[in-house]
């Protein structure tokens, strides 16, 4: 088959990058080749553009075992024991089919776990919705938050966390991130690479169809009308199948014979040998009749391109083949010999006899283009307007008690009930902090006293409107969730969301992103471990808010010193630790109330945030608090209330002067804040002890039996009514 | 006191099943996997819960053809003690070794929350560590957990005592909000006419350790052992 | 070779939850006169057999043993040659 | 009044995971002459209206919009006075 422009631009290739092919292999490529380099160099598997930057971030750290590179990060937590992570996003999927696109994302990301030789237990996810009211969007939430309840609950791995935002940006885009966490010994942990000649290649799991041809290409490219006719890219998930994988792959993972293993991800069996011969330094020889497959006449290119799910590569010592096959047979898995491991640095695909691809394996996993895309300060930021400049606030007359029922309705603070109910957030037996119970989840290591908090973050509003200081903040909130329940934050896997990188005023936006990311996990002393980068969020030309989402791990050496944001006794003592100011830009109250969204986010200290943080450690450690809860979204009024009806008691709050408007004391999104509360008996100490550290807090109020709160003269509620406005969120 | 623990192809609670009924009730338990013939010497089976062949077509309608369930049946049918956990009492009703049939839950929602169930009666190898009223917490997770039968089936039940529990309110009343998934009269958990299977939609095996929320499913695993 | 297509519907007096969902679903985008729904299955399969009466007794077996649960629900089959 | 009978199959190149499992559990019970199985949906509807095209068109909008998923389903119907 003639290569022409149109091909070649039909793959998304340039000219430049066709003739970088064709100087590779020293001639035209095959048809098979020129689509195994296409969707190899696309900017979903190549990085293309987004590497330069991403080597920026901190990737080393004391208890770093494996930092990006591989499947999943790998951070030590001591025994033996490591804990994988990584978060994988599935936007444009599920924009044109939301059941199957979020339901295989999560297959997606839990394979990337198995892959390393880890147990998956526990899921976390991270959604962006347009506005809530259009049917579109309900259509899109529902399809969704089934799809990841439908594969998350059959697999067996608890749906633990999440988080659910709601901005007119996403409207035709939606972003779907997924999170998932596996314990592993340490001395199992599986790398995914092909070495020592010879060696067999095997095929496992499910069949290989013509489902999702091309999706890795298509995940890179913008979304528009047009994507309505790309719709067999769309696939379909078999979470029985992985469940089944997941047996199988743990129990190969301990066998001496196995040498490396691979998920087949975006570009299926392309990426996979390519990358496993890459990373060894050698080549792979590949006998696609030999691959089990579920369509008829399924040619070599469909076939090297294929995104079936639920499939995975491995490589044996030579001779264990019938042994690691038979695994898989008895967990009634398709698996068959496919390759050997060969000497020569070549990816070599055979179809009936024939060769149908011989190319440079490392050509395709590593030598794609690296663009240093140029980047603009866009000229919206100019445009912005604060809210001191525009509206007056602390009018005599405000109803602060309407504004704060309107602020809790917002189904972006509403509760998400309807959506974690959906999971089964307990399977495992391991879940000690539910969804709703705390600002990050709590999972127990089974054998030890320890346990790992999880947490997923990111507002892209304030991104929007810095996002520099909205990465940071994404990376400190993360981490200030992690320690409300008393876990010492470790380490960081990111999805990056953003638009279409070569427009300069996005990348522009995406480096900030990235640099904001990275002095905030520096100061924290959290690497990343690896992440996800997903660009050309865009639908017709409009790009979605910059939105980069951190998912953060820590560590609690002991679950019995483990707290939650309810409070839990009437006349426990309240306290604010960080500074308050004036801060509504960027607030959900701004948006709610005024539909605005002001100038500034809200400014971050990490200095400060380091020390706020690592106060509430110790106060958690030395046992003397009854309750913490991070303060986000809607501010003091809103994470009062939480604490109220998450414990099921009252508030008494009496601050009095402070300088703030009263809109800034009840709704102000300033950072470094954190809510406790005090047992009357552990209050000298904790006094002391706040006092030693020297970090701004307050004395605000008392926790009341009465099931009502009360701030000042400015609000005076029953819960009952504000929880009403907080359930908002139906589905 | 032996319990053997059957993991079908799908099974996801098999495992939190085994750490219960041996770490935390200090049992001895072992894995039967499905395609074996043979039962060995046990006092208890447990089909676990999770979705067993991915709960396609219905729930348990496949499992419940697993070699090891003719072993299953032959055991209940000798009086030998079964008791199925969501998906397991989704098979069990597949097999037949109990009445009735599930539905798809009212909202047609996957739901997972702790609910409260009502005991009926004590004087089982399930309850006997209960008493009549006794109302326990302990979560639900399931699709389809909306118990149907025919009027004269439900008649039979009720009246051969074998309604073991219902849900409930915190006070024990079955109101239609209590209802999580709208079975029939509120059903949670029903045996079979000899009271040695038990089907049961809660999962007793999430509700031992209270740093997990609850420890009321400890009195089920209890009456077992006080049986044996 | 039989070509069979099976219909398996839930007893008239059984409530249909997903009926009813999307039942609602279709009322609350106005479309009002749907006063009956309800949701079934359909499975197509074939048979390879080259007796009409083995096969149609076979279907009817895996119809009543898998395909169907005749607690709650009823089947019907079209069975034909191709 | 209309009845309609929609049958709702996935695309061929659509991966089936009920319709394999099933088939799985058919072989193991041996019945081993499956060559295929798909399982897909029959939705029954009652359409209170009186002129047939206008019943037609309104289903064919009901089954793009929410009986079927044009993304992966294919659909059809019959429909009769009744
Ligand atoms: N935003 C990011 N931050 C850090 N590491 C990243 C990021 N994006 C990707 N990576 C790392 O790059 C490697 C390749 O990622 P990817 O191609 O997504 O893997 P997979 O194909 O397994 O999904 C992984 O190790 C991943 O962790
Ligand atoms: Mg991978």
């Amino acid at each position: 088959m003639e290569i022409t422009k149109d091909l070649i631009s039909a793959h998304n290739l340039t000219l430049e990058e066709y003739e970088k092919i064709k100087t590779i292999l020293g001639r035209e490529p095959s048809l098979t080749e020129l689509g195994m380099y296409s969707v190899l160099w696309s900017e979903h598997c190549s990085y293309k553009s987004s590497k330069p930057l991403l080597q920026e971030l901190p990737v080393v750290g004391e208890y770093i075992l494996e930092g990006p590179g591989e499947n999943a990060g790998v951070i030590d937590i001591g025994d033996g024991l490591a804990i994988v992570m990584k978060v994988e996003s599935h936007n444009h999927p599920s924009a044109i089919e939301p059941y199957e696109g979020a339901a295989t994302g999560v297959g997606g990301i839990i394979r990337d776990i198995i892959t390393m030789g880890a147990r998956p237990i526990a899921l976390l996810n991270s959604l962006r919705f347009g506005n809530y009211k259009s049917p579109r969007t309900q259509y899109l939430l529902n399809g969704v938050v089934s799809g990841i309840a439908g594969y998350g609950n059959c697999v067996g791995v608890p749906t633990v966390g999440g988080e659910t935002y709601f901005e007119d940006c996403y409207d035709g885009n939606p972003l779907v991130n997924v999170m998932c966490v596996g314990i592993l010994e340490t001395k199992n942990m599986v790398r995914a690479v092909a070495k020592g000649k010879g060696n067999p290649v095997i095929y496992a799991g499910s069949t290989t169809g013509r489902d999702g041809l091309g999706g890795a290409a298509f995940a890179s490219k913008e979304l528009n009308d047009q994507s309505e006719k790309d719709r067999p890219a769309v696939q379909v998930g078999d979470p029985f199948m992985e469940k089944l994988l997941i047996e199988a792959c743990l129990e190969i993972s301990q066998q001496d014979y196995l040498i490396g293993m691979q998920d087949m991800g975006a570009a299926g069996l392309t990426s996979s040998s390519s990358e496993m011969a890459g990373k060894g330094e050698g080549g792979m020889s590949l006998d696609l009749s030999a691959v089990p497959q579920r369509d008829k006449n399924l040619s070599p290119y469909e076939m090297m391109l294929s995104e079936s799910q639920e499939r995975m590569l491995l490589v044996v010592k030579s001779g264990y083949e019938d042994k690691a096959v038979e695994i898989f047979h008895k967990w009634g898995l398709k698996a068959a010999v496919i390759g050997s491991v060969e000497a020569n640095a070549l990816l070599t695909v055979k179809h009936k006899d024939e060769i149908v691809a011989e190319v440079p394996a490392k050509s395709l996993s590593n030598d794609a283009p690296v663009y240093n895309r140029p980047a603009k300060k866009p000229a919206y930021l100019d445009g912005l307007k604060s809210i001191s400049d525009a509206i007056t606030f602390g009018k005599a007359n405000t109803d602060f008690n309407e504004t704060l029922l309107k602020v809790l309705s917002s189904p972006t603070i509403g509760s998400k009930k309807s959506i974690y109910q959906q999971y089964d957030y307990m399977v495992g037996t391991n879940t000690v902090v539910l969804p709703g119970q705390s600002d990050a989840a709590l999972m127990r290591i089974k054998g030890t006293q320890k346990g790992i908090a999880l947490s997923i973050d990111g507002n892209s509003r304030y991104c929007y409107l810095n996002p520099f200081t909205g990465g940071q903040i994404a990376v400190a909130e993360a981490a200030r969730n992690v320690v409300c329940v008393g876990a010492k934050p470790l380490a960081v896997t990111d999805g990056l969301n953003f638009g279409n990188p070569e427009n300069p005023e996005v990348f522009w936006q995406f480096q900030q992103g990235v640099m904001g990311i990275k002095s905030a996990c520096e100061a924290l002393e959290t690497p990343v471990v690896g992440g996800n980068v997903s660009l050309y969020n865009e639908t017709n030309g409009t790009a979605i808010y910059p939105s980069p989402i951190i998912g953060m791990m820590g560590l609690m050496e002991d679950i019995d010193h483990r707290v939650t944001m309810g409070f839990k006794n009437a006349d426990d003592v309240i306290f604010l630790l960080g500074d308050s100011l004036e801060e509504l830009d960027g607030s959900e109250y701004l948006k709610v109330i005024h539909d605005m969204m002001g100038k500034e986010c809200p400014r971050l200290d990490l200095g400060l945030e380091k020390e706020v943080q690592e106060t509430c450690l110790s106060l958690i450690n030395k046992r003397l608090l009854s309750s913490a809860h991070d303060l986000s979204e809607g501010g003091l009024a809103v994470a009062l209330f939480e604490s109220c009806i998450t414990g099921d008691k009252g508030a008494n709050i009496v601050i009095g002067a402070t300088g703030l408007s009263d809109a800034a004391l009840l709704f102000s999104e300033s950072q470094s804040r954190i809510l406790i509360s005090v047992s009357p008996e552990s209050l000298y100490e904790a006094i002391t002890y706040l006092e030693y550290k020297e970090i701004p807090y307050q004395q605000i109020g008392m926790v009341t039996k009465g099931k009502s709160l009360k701030i000042d003269d400015l609000i005076d509620q029953p819960l009952e009514s504000l929880e009403k406005s907080w359930k908002s969120l139906v589905l | 006191m032996k319990y053997g623990i059957v993991i079908f192809p799908g099974s996801n609670c098999d495992q939190d099943s085994f750490y219960g009924v041996s770490s935390v009730m200090g049992a001895e338990a072992e894995m039967i996997w499905h395609k074996d013939h043979h039962l060995g010497q046990y006092d208890c089976i447990i089909l676990p819960g999770g979705f067993s062949y991915g709960d396609y077509l219905r729930a348990g309608s496949i499992a419940r053809y697993s070699p090891i369930m003719q072993e299953v049946v032959a055991f209940a049918n000798g009086g030998g003690l079964v008791l199925g956990i969501c998906n397991g009492f989704q098979v069990l009703l597949e097999a037949k070794l109990l009445p009735g049939a599930m539905l798809q839950n009212k909202h047609v929602h996957f739901i997972c929350k702790s609910v409260y169930i009502k005991t009926h009666h004590s004087n089982t190898p399930y309850t006997n560590a209960l008493k009549e009223g006794d109302i326990l917490e302990i979560p639900i997770a399931h699709m389809e957990g909306n118990y149907y039968c025919d009027n004269s089936t439900y008649q039979r039940l009720k009246d051969g005592g074998q309604i073991l529990f219902s849900y409930c309110d915190a006070k024990g009343n079955s109101t239609d909000e209590a209802n999580p998934n709208g079975s029939l009269r509120n059903i949670a958990g029903i045996c079979n006419e000899k009271k040695n299977v038990l089907g049961l939609m809660p999962h007793p095996e999430r509700a031992l350790e209270s740093m997990l929320g609850s420890e009321d499913g400890k009195r089920i695993f209890e009456s077992i052992r006080s049986h044996c | 070779m039989y070509q069979a297509k099976v219909y398996i519907t839930l007893k008239d007096s059984i409530l249909d939850p997903q009926g009813t969902a999307v039942k609602g679903a279709l009322e609350s985008l106005k479309y009002q006169n749907i006063p009956e729904l309800r949701i079934g299955k359909y499975i197509q399969l074939q048979i390879d057999e080259t007796d009409l009466s083995r096969a149609e007794s076979q279907l009817k077996e895996m119809c009543e043993k898998i395909l169907s649960n005749p607690i709650i629900e009823n089947y019907r089959y079209d069975l034909s040659e191709g």
